[in-house]
């Protein structure tokens, strides 16, 4: 939970400092300042994760500051959370894992807005079902779609197999396939994105 | 003696009766994966189980009941069980047969079994062969007054006319006397034609003031069957069960013996196995009628854990795995007095639903205190499920400290930011009747609620 | 909690404030830019979150700041409540209630911090025992003092009855007997105040 | 039968203590008055009780052990009976004194049997006249060599020599056969001399690898007195118990019902009444030995009240309001196995105290668990008291299953904020020897910590 937030807080980091070098080149002709410094920003976005804050705001030229921790987080503490040293993870949960990190922001909670926001430009495709995806209509075939291919609202973009049927999934947009997310033969579950779109 | 391992168990459930299964699964050393519905991602039995699977939106019908999303699930995650709890897809004679299909151990008895029973009129069928007493009468439909008045002086008066099509108390009425008898035919006929366009009545005995009793089985799947006594649960409203016990005031040793023996001599006879319940109606004169057979866990099995010290959940995988009953009637002694209350998220007077965000949560501790629940503080009652967010349990030596003990566990539970029964609860605790034993399922008509 | 919590918060804050406007003052010159000290804003961070806040908002240049708690009395709100309908309140229930009110601000909790600030200008005389107050020596004795008389340190100003022994009471300080806390014969606890003397 | 009528009553302690008497006499009905020290206005015993007074300054001296504040507190509240617990004034037969000269009743036995059992010799005395075995030697001070030659070969080896003015184990020494007798017997006293100024030693029979095994009792103020079997207390740390169990894994029937023939037959001798625990010495050939007795309720009560379902401070109240015995010998039959753990504020390996603020706090629920506790998510352990912050119990059919239960409530306990030992006790329930129940009082000795 702290590993992905932290993380989370970091993207976020970089993508202000992204954000400011961006807006320096645009600004350096008139205000000639001198660049960003990554080091703090990477200090503040510990600082700010060790003490539990779930949003952070920082504006340049006449200081602007804001953290905060929404309650969401609070209450989080509260959920009761076994620590299972008894009963070790088994390999399996990696089936919950990726859709933690990547789950779309459906259920608009707090834990899909980072990744949402880090992959804001792409359109997500999801399992519609619960099952194994295949990316290819057999293990000696080609795949369906590789990175970078453009795809039709009716383009079959992969397999998921569920109860020995082979469903096809169609990628329901169109644009370019920019992100695979699960690999080959692996379990997915109901809305687990499976491929990032470009529009 | 064990015939199936199983090691790793999904269940197809939510709540607190999926935390209770995870719970047991820890004890016994199995894993757990627990499926969930969108709208339940931080619910406690995903947290609690070793792996979690999200099997579709919130609505009930493309998650939790969506057989094909679950066994994906359960393929997915290479179990060897499905654990169904109550509710949901755990009566469903077609899902236990896919299971059976996929090579998946359905915890719970065999599908036909389950048909068997969830079927009326077979079951009733079923059940007289057994030699299980059912209320006199038949839900075949009356063809004539001259029959009515026939089939009504066998039974013996009051009788209850009912529409076949029925239910929701149209069509009902109930006849004290063979004078009346004609009349009231007619008006339950056209009341029955007009609100179901069907006039098609029957007849059965009339009990005026029931009580709901019932009847926990066990039974392996080599013929080993034994009951473990009964559970009182005439405290309901609209036929929801809202407190339940066990013993029951009001059954004796010997009338506990002998629905017992009637109980699991049907289940030999059947060839039932896993848990299961049956569930009587008891008139003033203690004469028992089988109602139905419920081929799941109750949500008031904790009450019979409380006094018999089994463990109905363990039984149930135990079963399941092929093995012998792990203990015969007579290891089974009552002990003591065991009260549970439902603790659900609803006004508790005008009973309508009130989900929410939960700000508060203390749970009570101390002797003979036990609690079941999926929440936490913080955790948000979703609108699309049962109300139930908590079952408070106690025990003790005799019925009056129990009473006692619920009471003071119910002043020290503290559940903030939506509505409970909790008040509901206190309010029958401290009722004159309910203290005497003195009651019937007509209770919480005759309770004051103000 | 929450008024002094506030009130420290906001004395931090001006003290920030300065800072701010002096660092903002030395660096200017070197960087041509108003750049935030780290160590400020670590303090800030520490001192948010251990006011338990979830909220914060500073601006500079022409100072702004927001703090904000959402839920207020979350933690108060964990605390058991027990809702004792079966067993009614006792009449002796008067002897915690005068208590809780105007205990003096020694564990400075909460409960006392509003009668602390409506009578701040007066020293309270407590009870230094558990036992029953008396104003008078005996049933048809003059009251040791009244509303308005002067006190001296060794001037008794009432008895504390415990265990049939009667424990004359000294003011301790020099000042006026400006209220009296409790009714004669009334049951006192340890540390609940007797007298309110204006020095 | 009842002589004395308690309404109300002062509970003259504090922690989950307080709490679990407030518990239980709300389920008597019973008001309750809650003291406590400044540093414990937020605590939940004073949230609980129906009335609250401060009786003084934090540290215990000035508060939990201050006899004329608590004496005050009793009188103006106008209660009938003081509870003491157990700790601070539980043993003080100066306090049970002037309760019982302030005409106020004090919940234990009476003053001079409390002053007898805290007089180690006379308790000694006392405990042989009435038949209890003791450990062989006596704490009378070795004369000569000779002396102890003759004594030791009475006794039998192993024996200890250990220091009369002695503890902490200096001026010990184990002495195995006759030939090192008289040097160890120097070499003890002298390091006696050296220690305490005082070179006095005695010797007694050295057991190698003892089990504490205690016998609780309740006996009425007529005369009628029971037993409660046993409870194994072995797993400690310098004197301190960690966990308790009932029963043990190592008694029998036969050593159950005569050890607590022993028990109760003392008892009546003595003439004790209200609640109390032989602790015994059991060696490695079930031999049992009388080390002291407690004149109160203990901290492990509750795994006795779990196997028996006997509510033992509902039962010393009972007594003292003059009350024969609810129940004969064969009431009490022990049912299934019962654990508990001490959670402690502490480091579990340096057992160094931990207190602080509680920030997230979750008790587990579900079948055959109980937790006996005065916290809350937010509350601050004190640092002036004892550090055990809850009891965790578990109870089922048999000790492996109360094992894998516990193991399973372990990992379901959160607490947050502060250091407790609950990862010492899921290191303790994982342990081999610990799970084949073998194992002695130097269990914690040998148990690695890394």
């Amino acid at each position: 939970m702290s590993d992905s937030s932290a993380s989370a807080i970091a993207k976020e980091m970089e993508k202000q400092g992204g954000k400011k070098d961006d807006g320096k080149a645009g600004r350096s002709g008139s205000h000639g300042e001198p660049s960003f410094n990554m080091d703090e920003l990477r200090e503040l976005a510990e600082m700010v994760n060790e003490h539990g804050f779930t949003d952070f705001e920082f504006e340049n030229e006449n200081i602007r500051v804001r953290l905060s921790k929404t309650p969401p987080a609070s209450a989080v503490q509260y959920i009761p959370q076994p620590q299972p040293v008894a009963y070790a993870a088994p390999p399996g949960q990696g089936i919950a894992q990726p859709q933690a990190q990547a789950a779309p922001a459906a259920d608009g909670s707090a834990a899909s807005v980072p990744a949402a926001s880090a992959e804001e430009e792409l359109h997500q495709i999801t399992s519609p079902i619960v099952g194994t995806f295949y990316r290819s209509s057999g293990p000696d075939k080609e795949p369906y779609v590789k990175e970078g291919v453009q795809v039709a609202p009716s383009t079959i973009v992969c397999i998921v197999e569920a109860m020995k049927l082979m469903n096809e999934i169609e990628a329901e947009v169109t644009g370019e396939v920019v992100k695979i997310y699960v690999e080959n033969g692996q379990p997915v579950e109901y809305g687990q994105p499976l491929f990032g779109i470009r529009k | 003696m064990s015939k199936r391992e199983i090691r790793k168990i999904l269940i197809s459930n939510r709540g607190e009766i999926a935390c209770r299964i995870i719970w047991t699964c820890k004890e016994m050393g199995i894993k757990t994966v627990a499926v969930h519905s969108e709208a339940d991602r931080e619910a406690l039995h995903v947290r609690y189980a070793d792996e979690a699977v999200c099997i579709g939106a919130a609505p009930s019908a493309q998650s939790y009941l969506n057989i094909p999303s679950i066994i994906s699930a359960a393929e997915i995650t290479n179990v060897d069980a499905i654990h169904p709890g109550y509710g949901f897809l755990a009566e469903s004679a077609t899902f236990a047969k896919i299971c059976e299909d996929c090579n998946i151990k359905f915890i719970g008895p065999r599908p036909e079994v389950i048909a068997m029973m969830g079927d009326k009129v077979e079951a009733r069928r079923t059940m007289v062969a057994a030699g299980v007493p059912v209320l006199p009468g038949s839900p075949d439909a009356i063809e004539s007054p001259e029959e009515a008045k026939r089939l009504a002086l066998e039974i013996g008066f009051p009788i209850i006319v009912k529409a076949s099509a029925g239910g929701g108390g149209r069509g009902m009425r109930i006849v004290r006397s063979a004078d009346e008898l004609e009349s009231q035919l007619e008006l339950a006929q056209s009341e029955a034609l007009a609100a179901f366009k069907n006039g098609a009545v029957y007849i059965e005995r009339y009990i005026e003031r029931p009580r709901h009793i019932e009847i926990q089985v066990l039974a392996d799947e080599h013929g080993n069957c034994i009951h473990l006594g009964e559970r009182e649960c005439s405290i309901q409203r609209r036929h929801q069960k809202l407190l339940e016990e066990a013993p029951s005031p009001v059954i004796t040793q010997e009338q506990r013996e002998m629905m017992g023996a009637v109980a699991v001599n049907a289940c030999k006879e059947i060839g039932y196995s896993n848990a299961g319940t049956f569930e009587f109606l008891l008139d003033e004169d203690g004469s028992f009628y089988f109602m139905e057979m419920n081929t799941r866990v109750q949500v008031e099995h904790p009450v019979t854990e409380m006094v018999t010290l089994a463990d109905i959940v363990r039984n149930q995988i135990r079963i399941a795995t092929g093995e012998d009953l792990q203990y015969s009637q007579d290891d089974l002694q009552i002990r003591g007095h065991a009260i549970e209350c439902r603790i659900n998220a609803e006004d508790p007077v005008r009973f309508t639903p009130s989900p929410g965000k939960i700000t508060a949560f203390n749970i009570p501790g101390g002797p003979g205190v036990r609690v079941d629940t999926a929440v936490y503080p913080g955790y948000v009652v979703p609108p699309y499920y049962d109300s139930m967010i908590a079952k408070l349990i106690v025990h003790a030596r005799t019925r009056e400290t129990a009473i006692s003990r619920m009471q003071r566990a119910l002043d020290m539970m503290v559940v903030e930011g939506i509505k409970t029964t909790i008040p509901l609860h206190k309010k029958i605790m401290a009722d004159k009747r309910f203290q005497a034993g003195d009651f019937s399922t007509k209770f919480m008509e005759e309770l004051s609620l103000d």
